[in-house]
């Protein structure tokens, strides 16, 4: 018999403006020691799905309105709310998807490690005991000096190291199920790598049934022995790994499994003169401080150029500084020292006033598409207000204008009067590129524009993107941590560390042929998204 | 805004967007309600008054409520329903006033202390620090004297009050606000730093600001009571809410009358207001839900 | 945190400074003189007296002169009170003040968390209803009208406590405070309330559920620390606003603390009293509202250990 | 920070806990302050606000007067009831019999509270130092009857010695006027003319120094049956017998606490919850209350005190008689105290209250709106038509600003003329007052002693308190002149007769009503004078505790 055995599992949220069928009649089961993999896009209904085995998600709205889930024997969705308790964090745990915000602040992670320990096994943990206990486990999941780090706040540690203290702490009474809610979404990717080593080399030594969530069929092509996919709430497709990716029956699969951004970029056919646009010259963009010590230098004398009509990808992991980068090149940053100059113009010597006529002909796209529209400006105020600021339409022509833009994006002219939060995060990506290219700019920089997307919109945007820079000849610096999705995208790309420009070349050789340790080390890290090869690769890894 | 956009489908505004979510919004529609209500009785209270406010029954003197004199009458004998909607005018009136005034005042220089910020910010909230700081009652009995007495000192003595706390406020949430991306991304369109306080600025502070103003209206209306008690403000045989309670007060043993009728005048204005703002807040608010 | 301390209490020197400027030319340029009387005083008895205060000398002469004082911390001599200084006064009144302030403060503080937490629970149902227009009340209700209630109910009607007093017969600390604290109990109450409610969703919160935590432990432990830094943000102006309003209730019970010296003062034209509380208090605002920042940073780990410097 | 629980909140919760509890914990003791003073001999006295200083030569308002009372004592005292002087330090009297010159025989028992000698000398020094102008002493004019004793004060003499008193011996002290004085006795028992003492005032300063430390606890030396025990500043002043006082033998209480009693809404609930004897005032509305029921605690008689507007006659309208006496004549005085005031005040039409030492105004005015219609038709404003803005001020208060709501209708109602009203701030309202910046303005004055002279030389034309810009120079040679050399007691009261009716029929002054003092006071309390100085003499009082049981059973 499964570990657990969901049968029919149905739930909807009731809300005022009518029922949603979160999950939708889905059934799984679990085996000891073997790892579920469950993926489906956002708003598929899979995170819903496990909360509501362990009772975790607000009621109301969300209602349980049929199905059992057996875990040995017992239906959790009936138990009653101690026994339930006495399940979380001790048969059945859970790995969140952001370290960032699933611990919290105000405690040491000592503190949250050893509750677990304490509140379950019925004092028969001492608070020393306890500790001893928690600081083996960080040693386990690889924290370096753990008997130090015990009384450190989250905020001391990385992102990785964060999800290390999650894995701990779901860890520290043993379970039997272990629930991965996108645990290495919001990691990079050589983090990402490390932390599926460790989960999988956990679920080995401990026995563990592991339910894992994923958006990303290349995380999972290593690591699960069965696949469950999702949409909108119904289960599109179940079966062992291989199955699932090399014979896929759904159509929703076969989607998936095309969108995942492969090869290179498909040549544009019209060659371009290497005439080059910008010219960055030892680029400074120093934060903060005091003091020496103080200072972070995220941006620390950097030179090159970006040529008329290409795309420059730049690739680097968070806090590489290739964000403030692209803002310091658009004067968005405090530039500390160096040159910008744009077809020969000193930007980085014009004052605010001057810099107006600039601002027109450089734009940004963000990566949040919710945080960088106003909530509180339709989409036609949003697309007017540039228009309107540089003159570019009077009040008569502005009407036509916004919708002439927004068919550009792709976007219904119905919505011109809604606002930001009533569209889905493609939509929204949709009119913050919409905003950018409304002034007609030359040059845009793009921040990571796809990043925070499901896989099938992201295919839609980078494909928005590269046929706008087409369309209107745009010069721009694609910024992304992901390499799958540069390699897609860009004409040259630069490897970003640690503030400084590690390697740059064109794409292709750039692949073939890694002359810097760290950019290999990059490649090497990205999950493929072909159960074998990831296995292998996961193997070679290893050793 | 122009024709060509009212071709467009479905125009709405981001106001006739709020008023559709605030009709459904009952305990609003409520407070809505009451507070148009008080102001009609307001504007008409000339004509709709049962007697005149200052007319005096000596020898009726404080009387509880009857037939003729539904509210009861207060000590010279004056009918106190009457002076209740006479007092609402005052009040109404100092509140509404005033509070925009504040409300001026504060928004627009928490909003520029915390956008501007560094050197800009610390001078203007040290000043709002000055301001705290200072002697309130010097102060009034100073602009009593300098200035002689209106009513539109006494908004301006009260706005020069309330603004300050409204001030921190305001700066607290734009300083969060401007790291945000929309904001940069307002930079990057090459807007001025005005524009964008005005534009993006502004309307996002406007949740917490609706709520400390439905707090400021009642207590600017009991500190008017103060400043008329102390001689800048009204003067009797005029009246007010604040100065009703307080002369209630006085006698709330002897004649409980003459406190509870404005005391509930008062605190229904408070209430309907509480229900008004938050709905306001919720309806400006096109992220909350529109259930 | 100590730099920051000492750039504060250094900013406060340029504030505290312009406070007594302004407040000098204010007092000095109010109506009538502090010794004004009804019965007419003689001119040479005014004379007199004003020379035995420096009142003859030119403006700026005293504020000078004033300016030495203060710095060798003398506040100078009441005109209100001869014989009695400035200093003098203030240490009268002041343990009085702060402790109806410190209860007041207590008071709202744990009342209005409870009722806030208490609400936060069960958002948008009775539980949640019942407290919050109770403080909507409780903001609203002048502290010249609760005060008058609870005495009536407490004082007189019922007869458990004392109407007036302070430290003369015991339990006459318990209405003051209460009346005092209300305001700021009600205040509190919606602040934490609002503040629970964004913490109580936060994704730790789900995953201290995760752990099989019991909910009042998630609560007090999880859940408050995040919930009280803006109440703490809010005590350091609640004091300065304590300090405002402890006039009305020390009138009402007859306290001696150091809101009545002000009061008075002010309509004595007492003018060395009058410079001195304001400088007083005025410190003691800045103090509170430097307290409060320093704890509302301690409070949160980031800030207290971090090196301040945020990502870009 | 491994704790469960913050340490902050930890550390705060057991702070609160403690306090809380200590501040509950002894709650609801049965037994109320006035119970246990009235078993232990001590009274507990409303009075009005925390004393400034208790300096006699200093001290001018009412508050200080009550503690100076208990602390010290003057040559001659008052009878509680008739007001006719008695025996103080002096223990009998010769006046001459031209009225110039009196020999007063001092008791060779009388101390100060040290334990000191107290003698003729103590006088003489104490005089001295009160006409010292650097000292400020308000009440320097209460010496003015004695021989160049204003001359002295002004600085026109320099030799004290010229002043009229003398020490004759060590209990033997003259005292010379410049005019007969009929009232001089009577200003012996003001506190101005109390005696000091010397080695404490020279110990804490120079004799003439203002705001020395000598009159604080543990400080003042006083020659009263009281002694000054504890005082703390805005919370009580408690004074305790003095067993050096030649009369301690009849002092009756063993302490009496005197409380500043700011706020009367207050003062009447501790009178009601037991915390006090005495109260200071009456709140206007409880008194209806207190007389309904009847036991006797409210207490109202009749004040030397006239309450009446100042008009500001240099205001063009104002500056006609007939509009002043037309205004006089539409207010319904007899409304106002029994509607409004409800406590026993007299309506009045003259300025002097009645029975001043036998003095009755006489006056011709009335309440009479046909008259004051045609008198205001004659001065050019028939029914009220064109009468310009005219604005009444008054001081911030209840009171004042009934009377004033009362009068502004029913100068609408009988003239149909509109005022406005205007209250200030107190001492704004004194500058605006003192700078004739005002139209008609609120006032009253409080006898200082119980003769007409107090009440009338007021209007004088340089006069300080005038601020009505009214002038008579006739009026001033009748009461400068004339009145001082008057014959007989008789005489000078007519004298005074003809100058106020000559003030009514100007009329630079609307007079509305005559003060009533009104205390709520427990039934414990013996030998409570009523007079109309509302003057106590601390020393006859005592508590009956069997009284108030009686009461309290009723």
């Amino acid at each position: 018999m499964a570990l657990l055995d969901v049968n029919g599992l149905k739930v909807y949220f009731h809300t005022r403006n009518g029922v949603v069928k979160a999950v939708d009649d889905v059934s799984l089961s679990v085996d000891a020691g073997k790892t579920l993999a469950i993926v489906g896009e956002s708003g598929s209904g899979k995170s819903v799905l496990c909360y509501s085995l362990l009772d975790l998600l607000p009621k109301p709205p969300a209602r349980i309105e049929g199905g059992v889930a057996l875990f040995d024997g017992q239906d959790l969705l009936t138990c009653s709310k101690q026994q339930m308790r006495g399940y979380r964090g001790n048969d059945i745990a859970v790995i969140f998807q952001d370290p960032m915000t699933c611990l919290n602040p105000f405690l040491t992670i000592g503190e949250q490690l050893i509750e677990p320990l304490i509140y379950h096994r019925d004092a028969r943990y001492g608070r020393q005991q306890a500790r001893r206990r928690a600081i083996e486990l960080l040693d386990e999941v690889g924290i370096a000096g753990a008997e130090a780090r015990f009384d450190a706040y989250p905020h001391e540690f990385s992102g990785g190291m964060r999800q290390r203290v999650m894995i701990a702490m779901a860890m520290i009474n043993e379970p039997r199920l272990l629930i991965c809610d996108e645990p290495t979404t919001a990691l990079d990717v050589t983090i990402q790598a490390q932390i599926l080593r460790l989960i999988k080399n956990l679920q080995h030594t401990h026995n563990v049934a592991v339910i894992f969530i994923s958006h990303d069929l290349g995380v999972v092509a290593g690591l699960a022995d069965q696949i469950l996919v999702m949409c909108a709430g119904k289960a599109m497709e179940t079966g062992d790994a291989e199955q699932v990716f090399y014979r896929p029956e759904s159509g929703y699969t076969k989607k998936l499994l095309a969108a995942i951004p492969e090869g290179a970029k498909s040549a544009t056919g019209h060659a371009r003169p290497e005439v080059p646009l910008l010219k960055i010259e030892h680029l400074k963009t120093w934060f903060g401080g005091h003091s020496a010590k103080d200072t972070i230098k995220a941006v620390d004398g950097v030179s090159f150029e970006i040529r008329q009509g290409e795309i420059l990808g730049l690739v680097g992991e968070s806090g590489s500084g290739k964000s403030t980068l692209g803002r310091s090149i658009l004067r968005l940053a405090p530039v500390t020292a160096g040159q910008v100059s744009y077809a020969g113009t000193e930007l980085t010597a014009l004052s605010a006033r001057q810099l107006v006529p600039w601002r027109r002909k450089m734009q940004m796209i963000f990566q949040d598409p919710y945080a960088s529209l106003n909530p509180r400006m339709t989409v036609f105020e949003t697309l007017a207000e540039p228009l309107l600021y540089h003159e570019l339409a009077d009040r008569r022509s502005v009407a036509q204008q916004v919708e002439k833009l927004m068919d550009e994006v792709g976007l219904a002219r119905a919505y011109v009067r809604k606002y930001p939060h009533e569209f889905s995060g493609g939509q929204r990506q949709r009119i913050a590129i919409g905003r950018a290219i409304a002034t007609k700019p030359q040059f845009i920089v793009a921040d990571e524009p796809a990043s925070a997307l499901d896989v099938t919109i992201q295919a839609q945007i980078l494909e928005l993107i590269l046929d706008l820079v087409d369309r209107h000849d745009l010069t721009m610096l694609f910024i992304s941590h992901d390499l799958s999705v540069v390699r897609h995208i860009s004409d040259r790309v630069m490897v970003m560390y640690q503030g400084k420009i590690l390697e740059q070349n064109d794409t292709e050789p750039l692949w073939a042929e890694p002359k810097h340790s760290y950019t290999r080390q990059l490649l090497e890290a990205i999950p493929l998204a072909d159960p074998r090869l990831e296995r292998a690769r996961i193997a070679a890894a290893s050793q | 805004m122009s024709t060509a956009l009212a071709t467009a489908e479905k125009g709405s505004s981001l106001w006739a967007d709020a008023w559709i979510k605030l009709s459904r919004n009952h305990l609003a529609l409520f407070g809505l309600a009451v507070v148009l209500t008080l102001c009609l009785v307001s504007l008409l209270t000339p004509w709709i008054a049962p007697y005149g406010y200052e007319q005096q029954n000596l020898m009726l003197g404080a009387s509880p409520p009857s037939a003729e004199h539904w509210l009861g009458t207060d000590v010279f004998g004056r009918d106190m329903l009457t002076r209740i909607m006479y007092g609402g005018r005052v009040s109404l009136l100092v509140g509404f006033i005033a509070t925009a005034v504040a409300l001026l005042i504060g928004v627009l220089w928490g909003a520029v202390a915390g956008f501007v910020g560094g050197r800009v910010d610390t001078v203007m909230m040290r000043m709002v620090d000055i301001l705290y700081a200072l002697p309130f009652m010097i102060f009034i009995v100073l602009l009593m004297v300098v200035f002689g007495r209106n009513i539109f000192l006494l908004f301006f003595a009260i706005g020069a009050v309330e603004w300050l706390t409204m001030a921190r406020i305001v700066r607290g949430q734009v300083m969060s606000l401007r790291r945000q991306e929309f904001v940069e991304a307002a930079h990057s369109l090459g807007l001025s730093q005005w524009a964008i306080i005005r534009r993006h600025i502004i309307p996002n502070t406007l949740g917490p600001v609706i709520v400390y103003t439905t707090l400021t209206i009642p207590s600017v209306m009991l500190l008017e009571a103060f400043l008329s008690f102390l001689g800048l403000g009204i003067q009797p045989p005029q009246s007010s809410w604040g100065l009703l309670i307080n002369y209630g007060v006085e006698t709330m043993e002897e004649y409980p009358w003459l406190l509870i009728f404005p005391g509930i005048a008062l605190s229904l204005t408070l209430f309907a207001l509480n229900f008004l703002g938050d709905g306001l807040r919720d309806a400006l608010d096109p992220r909350a839900s529109k259930d | 945190m100590l730099r920051f301390a000492a750039g504060r209490l250094l900013q406060a020197i340029p504030v505290l400074l312009v406070v007594i400027t302004a407040t000098f030319l204010l007092v000095h340029s109010a109506p009538g003189g502090p010794f004004s009387a009804e019965k007419a005083v003689p001119a040479e008895v005014i004379k007199a007296l004003e020379a035995q205060y420096q009142l003859d000398q030119p403006l700026w002469k005293q504020y000078v002169s004033y300016l030495g004082d203060i710095v060798n911390g003398n506040f100078g001599p009441s005109f209100k009170y001869p014989g009695r200084s400035v200093n003098e006064l203030i240490a009268a009144g002041l343990p009085i003040t702060a402790e109806l302030g410190l209860y007041a403060m207590l008071i709202a503080v744990l009342i209005g968390i409870s009722a806030g937490v208490f609400a936060s629970l069960r958002p948008n149902t009775l539980q949640d209803y019942v407290p919050m227009s109770a403080a909507m009340l409780g903001i609203c209700m002048p502290s010249f009208l609760l005060g008058p209630l609870l005495v009536l109910i407490f004082g007189i009607y019922l007869e458990w406590l004392p109407v007036s007093g302070w430290g003369d017969i015991p339990g006459d600390k318990i209405l003051p405070s209460i009346t005092l604290g209300a305001a700021y109990a009600a205040y509190i109450a919606r602040l934490s309330r609002g503040q629970m409610l964004e913490v109580l969703s936060q994704d730790y919160i789900r995953t201290a559920r995760a752990k099989g935590l019991p909910e009042p432990l998630i609560v007090v432990k999880h859940a408050l620390r995040g919930g009280l830094i803006p109440v703490v943000a809010f005590l350091g102006p609640a004091f300065a606003g304590l300090l405002g309003g402890s006039f009305v209730v020390e009138t009402i019970f007859q306290i001696p603390g150091l809101g009545r010296f002000y009061v008075q003062a002010a309509f004595n034209r007492d003018y060395t009293m009058i410079l001195g509380m304001t400088i007083f208090f005025a410190s003691l605002i800045i103090l509170f509202n430097l307290l409060s920042d320093m704890l509302a940073i301690w409070l949160n780990p980031k800030l207290r250990h971090g090196s301040g410097a945020a990502k870009p | 920070m491994k704790q469960t629980i913050p340490p902050p909140l930890r550390s705060a919760s057991v702070l609160t806990v403690c306090l809380l509890g200590f501040a509950l914990g002894a709650c609801g003791s049965g037994e109320n302050r006035v119970t246990a003073g009235n078993r232990d001999g001590v009274l507990h006295w409303g009075n009005a606000s925390e004393p400034q200083g208790l300096d006699p030569h200093i001290a001018t308002g009412v508050p200080e007067h009550k503690i100076i009372m208990a602390l010290m004592e003057g040559l001659v005292l008052k009878d509680t009831t008739t007001l006719e002087p008695i025996p103080g330090v002096a223990k009998r009297w010769e006046i001459s019999d031209d009225g110039l010159v009196y020999t007063f025989y001092l008791r060779e028992n009388a101390r100060w509270s040290n334990g000191d000698p107290h003698n003729a000398h103590d006088y003489v020094w104490s005089w001295w130092r009160a006409l010292q102008p650097a000292l400020g002493n308000l009440y320097a004019y209460m010496y003015f009857p004695i021989k160049n004793a204003q001359a002295y004060y002004e600085g026109k003499i320099s030799d004290f010695d010229q002043v009229g008193v003398k020490a004759l011996d060590d209990f033997t002290l003259q005292v010379s006027l410049n005019d007969p004085t009929p009232y001089f006795l009577q200003l012996l028992d003001h506190y101005s003319l109390f005696p000091v003492h010397r080695p404490t005032i020279e110990k804490f300063g120079a004799p003439d120094e203002r705001g020395t430390r000598w009159t604080f606890e543990g400080n003042l030396v006083g020659n009263g049956a009281f002694q000054l025990e504890e005082w703390k500043i805005n919370r009580y002043v408690r004074v305790g017998r003095n067993p050096y006082y030649w009369g301690a033998g009849d002092v009756k209480l063993n302490q009496i606490y005197f409380y500043p009693t700011e706020n009367i809404t207050t003062e009447e609930r501790m009178f009601r919850a037991g915390q006090l004897h005495y109260t200071y005032e009456v709140p206007v509305d409880k008194v209806a209350v207190y007389q309904e029921k009847g036991s006797g605690e409210l207490q109202i008689y009749p004040y030397l005190g006239s309450y009446f507007y100042r008009f500001n006659t240099r205001v063009e309208h104002l500056s006609d008689r007939r509009v002043r006496r037309a205004l006089a004549m539409a207010v319904d005085r007899q409304q106002i105290t029994d509607q409004v005031l409800k406590a026993g005040q007299v309506p009045s039409y003259a300025v002097t209250p009645p029975d001043t030492m036998g003095y009755f105004p006489e006056s011709d005015l009335t309440f009479d709106p046909d008259k004051a219609r045609a008198l205001l038709t004659e001065a050019g404003y028939p029914d009220g038509a064109g009468f310009p803005k005219t604005e009444i001020l008054y001081n911030t208060s209840e009171e004042h600003r009934k009377v004033a709501v009362a009068i502004q209708q029913m100068w609408k109602q009988y003239l149909n003329i509109d005022v406005t009203l205007l209250n200030q701030e107190w001492k704004v309202y004194l500058d605006s007052e003192t700078n004739m910046d005002y139209e008609i303005s609120r006032a009253s004055w409080i006898g200082d002693y119980v003769d007409p002279n107090n009440f009338l030389d007021m209007w004088l034309c340089n006069g300080g308190n005038n601020r009505t810009g009214w002038c008579n120079p006739e009026y001033d040679r009748l009461v400068l002149e004339a009145a001082p050399k008057a014959s007989s007691h008789e005489e000078r009261l007519e004298i005074f007769k003809t100058a106020e009716k000559m003030l009514l029929a100007d009329m630079p002054v609307l007079p509305i009503y005559i003060y009533t003092s009104k205390h709520l006071i427990n039934p414990a309390i013996r030998n409570f004078p009523k007079n109309i100085l509302n003057q106590p003499s601390f020393k006859d009082i005592y508590l009956d505790p069997s009284a108030a049981r009686v009461a309290e059973a009723h």
